[in-house]
């Protein structure tokens, strides 16, 4: 059927309360207040359990209870909260199977929407996926379309590691595909086909592919986007193996590009395989500024997208 | 200690202010990009804290700025013209509601993360008492902060350093049963403070009279050298004091008001306006005044509104030095 | 409540155990790469702890942890493999002294960041609570933890959300004029947990019957389904209570000594084993005690050092499931 | 002159605390407990403030208190303490600038202790850079020779960023020329030159590459060793160029491989002239085990580059 990235997003939560009678919410909600309500909070009130505003004590809440046999989501909401409780996810859920030989682990979940919502500003627009991808031990995913949200929250509500899920605010009414059963995460995904090139992508970003191959196409070029939706651990031969019959690539990442999945991505590929032209599309080197016309000067555009793999495909 | 006349006109104008500059933008909310914060209910602190604050005093606020910059004087069209990304805001664009500030008076930079500002006023206070500089450190946070660990650890900091900050708490939610709000297991948030040796006490911020006294005194144990001070400021909570403004009606005062609603009662402009009158000062001098920056402010919206947009050199400009 | 002689027995070679165990890991302290960090000084609460916890109790406990794991029953010879980073070691040479954990004994992963440990405690509590799980969480950390906002935000949620921790905080420093600690404004530790809503309490913790009375107290209390409780447990500190041990004389004890320096009248074991054969035990059950353990530790450490190394894909296996 | 990067270290600490007298030290020695005593607490008891384990307010307190005109530099010692005190760094001192419209800033340094002591274990081993790196307005040098220590402290306590500069507790005994005057940074140094391929790297690992660079002479093959101090805003012109006369480049970093800044500048290289051969050697994608023999399995050692060199020159 077709579904929009919200409807997809509240179903697979919807199936994992219902899947696992014991999955706590250690938050509110995962789309308000910057998406529809999904309902969950007034279907399932004791399944929710609201925190004081204590990013520290709630994150490690939330590692504790895994460690103890109690699954735990946490809706972060706006990423950048996370900063004031970020030793408790980079530095204990990250290392609690390696430091206890394997005894114990914390299959805890965080949520949280990244990137630019538009009007949040400097302290509320952040791509904290390009600081999580660093911790090893860390599962990092970053979905971009109906389908891949619904294998990213079964993946991480199922799976067995400290799972950092990056959302988009500006996701949630893009529509597409999606199966009955639970997708899995597949990496990397083929999402349009074409030869002249490839966008290599993820998140809201992969979108914004999307719509840039619609404008290309309409200059008669014909470009591939491939979905990225796990950033860690990268599945590096697959990544290599699935760019191979294109000689240009455009990796594209709504983070600023020191330290982007984007340019690791294209670091790995560049490796591998000399002589193929790549470029780089992240957020230019500023914080996000306020007002939304001049964020556009920063941000990476579909127009912009389509201006570097013409760019590309002419050199 | 009360205030002479001339002095509770000037707070009265500082409070109108606040409240008329909110008002104006909230009616115009549809113009607003993003979420934006209103101070009203607050109006009685930001015009102590108007009258309190001297030329070398620092202050932080937070995302809940409008009301404390327009009491001390900060110029509501350039403010307007932040809020719109209008060229000739003081933030070039880049803040928006949640991040104005006003270096002039007193307010170098504005942090919306809960409890941000008020850590950085820490260590400003240090720089004055290192420095050997005068002026004190005004810390302006909300009752939320008061869950944040950064807060204990600054409160901390300030008794042992004993530098000159004076935090004040702006409380606008209720108090629940056995303890001071729903997300805090104190009995109080005064508690929270004194229990770090820091000399707390709690005001009915919808006081005007009672705020200036309190926040007066603490600030002059300050410049006397005392260590920092806590105000627990009880606001009274407002139902459009939340985030996500642009949904709200706009709850515009009406200075004439005879009604005898709740909030009319607890309203802080209405509470000393009913005083002032009870002590002689006529009405109309009070109308007067309202009328004067009411249409102060609709006239800054209006040229704000009509100003181009922020040059779109100022996105990416100056990161580094 | 005192324990009976068969208790008091066990509670003395359980602080002989933790002893022994840092001062046979000190004599060899060459061998050893890196830091670590020994619990002399803090045997009676470790001992306190070993009587107190139930087999479905969890205990978190930082990087001080030799003495409470030595105490509940781990097993040396894995410790000092882990250690010397010797194949065998229960974190396969991943953690060495600092993450020691054992989750046989109740200790699933052993942070080593201040206070790390005790806010996964409260999580802890929580999972107990809400899958209806038996068994109550032992948080362990230090006064300096204390410095820590995390220590307050976990005090207040385990306050809200009235979960079965026990907060012990092994106050190992010297008190200051006027304050708790050099580093605490607050008068005393307690007060810093009492202020949100956690009962809390003080006690000698270098007299082993009243730490062992305290902690069964609390205990009992949190079994009944009471809300979380603080002990601060009062630590002789010890000069070799700081990290980078390696430089530190072994100040093996000596059961037999009849010195009176300042450390034998405050060692909680000398204190013990003085009120011990006061009490008519006599001092050779308790000589031939020490020399059993003091016996498994030496030969423990040399089958750990003869061990082979721990094997190299131990370095990056399993990071991810 | 002739002297180790401690001495270095040491000496410009000194200059700084003689030529701004107000300057302040939030916290205790650049180099205790794991290197020798610098002295200086001993010899300006004034100049320094010992913090409570409060990492969040420390280093709040010395952001606000740049802001206000007190130049601090806050030796944080251990890199993952600063996780505590995450927020007030990359969410507040780097924005204050940007913010503020320029009115005001934070010229304040934080000084941390990166990459593996060797024993410490996986929460105390960290490469805070590859995080830092990504966040636009922080300055970010990681020195590896005397000289660009001393270049990294002038250029941090004169400077008007928000300034992390990265050191590592194994480089203070690697001696090398250094200068009267305060040092410049450069970047990118060349420090070594050779025409059979060249290692780019930062901090300690450029000491691994030029141990590297002499194994490889040992075989005949001649290596250049390219320094690139200042990892943030990375100098990415002068990076492509200074690297132009080489179809070889390794680059070397401690952080592991996903966002690392090695990754990043192999990717703008490979941007701007595919055809280049590139290698990346990072530390492997594991927290760091306490044992050192299993330590040295994740960590690029001299031999590790070197061999990796001689792959890609036979490649
Ligand atoms: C560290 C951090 N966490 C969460 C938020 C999101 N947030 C913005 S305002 C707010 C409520 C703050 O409540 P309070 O401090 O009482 O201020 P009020 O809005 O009531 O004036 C929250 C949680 C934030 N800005 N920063
Ligand atoms: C978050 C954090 N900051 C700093 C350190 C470095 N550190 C290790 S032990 C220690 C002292 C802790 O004192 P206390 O909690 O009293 O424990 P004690 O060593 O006295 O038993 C410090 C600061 C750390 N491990 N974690
Ligand atoms: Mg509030
Ligand atoms: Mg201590």
């Amino acid at each position: 059927m077709i579904a929009t990235y919200h409807e997809a997003r509240t179903r697979a939560l919807e199936r994992a309360l219902a899947d696992d009678p014991e999955l706590l919410l250690l938050g509110g909600s995962l789309s308000l207040p910057f998406n529809p309500d999904d309902g969950l909070a007034a279907r399932h009130p004791e399944r929710i359990l609201l925190p004081p505003i204590s990013e520290f004590a709630t994150a490690a809440a939330a590692v504790g209870a895994s460690i103890a046999g109690l699954r735990t989501l946490v809706p972060v909401s706006t990423s950048s909260f996370l900063f004031y409780g970020f030793a408790p996810v980079v530095n204990e859920a990250a290392n609690v199977r390696y430091l206890s030989g394997g005894a114990s682990n914390a299959p805890v979940t965080f949520h949280m929407m990244c990137g630019s919502r538009r009007g949040g500003g400097a302290q509320h627009e952040h791509t904290l996926q390009a600081m999580f991808q660093n911790v090893p031990g860390l599962r990092v995913i970053a979905p971009g379309t109906p389908a891949s949200v619904d294998g990213a929250l079964h993946a991480a509500l199922t799976g067995e590691d400290p799972t950092i899920l990056i959302d988009h605010i500006l996701l949630a009414p893009f529509d597409g595909e999606l199966g009955e059963a639970p997708a899995a995460v597949t990496d990397p995904a083929l999402v349009r086909d074409g030869g002249d090139a490839m966008l290599v992508s993820y998140s809201l970003m992969l979108q914004h592919c999307l719509a840039a191959a619609q404008l290309l196409a309409e200059d008669g070029l014909e470009v591939a986007v491939l979905e990225v939706a796990t950033l860690a651990p990268l599945a590096v031969e697959e990544l290599i193996n699935a760019t191979a019959g294109h000689e240009r690539l455009v990796f594209v990442d709504e983070s600023r590009a020191a330290g982007s999945p984007a340019s690791h991505m294209l670091a790995q590929v560049a490796q591998a395989r000399p002589q193929t032209h790549t470029r780089l599309v992240c957020t230019l080197d500023a914080p996000a500024p306020f007002a939304t016309h001049l964020l556009d000067e920063i941000l990476p555009t579909p127009a912009r997208i389509a201006a570097a793999t013409r760019a590309l495909i002419a050199a | 200690m009360s205030v002479s006349p001339a002095v509770r006109l000037e707070r009265f104008a500082a409070m109108l202010r606040a409240r008329r500059f909110d008002e104006t933008l909230i009616e115009h909310a549809e113009m607003v990009v993003g979420v934006f914060h209103v101070s009203i209910g607050m109006e009685a602190t930001a015009a102590a804290l108007a009258l309190t604050r001297g030329s070398d005093d620092l202050v932080m606020l937070n995302h809940r700025n409008h009301g404390a910059l327009q009491a001390l004087g900060s110029d509501p069209e350039a403010m307007f013209r932040e809020i719109l990304g209008r060229d000739g805001g003081p933030q070039r664009g880049r803040g928006g509601s949640l991040h104005l500030c006003d270096p002039e008076h007193g307010v170098p930079y504005t942090s919306a993360m809960v409890a941000g500002g008020a850590a950085l006023a820490v260590g400003m206070a240090l720089a004055r008492k290192r420095l050997g500089h005068q002026g004190i450190v005004f810390a302006f946070f909300g009752d939320g902060a008061m869950n944040e660990g950064a807060m204990h650890e600054s409160l901390n900091l300030a008794s042992l350093w004993r530098v000159p900050v004076l935090f004040v708490c702006e409380s606008n939610t209720r108090e629940a049963a056995e303890r001071a709000t729903a997300t805090q297991a104190a009995r109080s948030l005064h508690a929270l403070a004194a229990v770090h040796q820091v000399a707390a006490t709690a005001v009915d911020a919808a006081d005007a009279g009672a705020i200036t006294a309190a926040m007066g005194e603490a600030a002059a144990e300050l410049r006397a050298g005392a260590g920092p001070r806590f105000l627990e400021a009880r606001t009274p909570p407002w139902s459009g004091n939340a985030a996500f403004i642009p949904q709200l009606t706009t709850g515009r005062l009406d200075l004439s008001s005879g009604e005898d609603d709740a909030w009319v009662q607890a309203d802080p402009i209405l509470r000393e306006m009913r005083a002032m009158t009870a002590d002689g000062i006529a009405t109309a001098e009070l109308l007067a005044i309202d009328r004067a920056i009411d249409e102060r402010m609709r006239e800054a919206f209006e040229r704000a509104a009509a100003a181009p947009l922020a040059p779109a050199t100022h996105a990416s400009e100056g990161v580094w030095a």
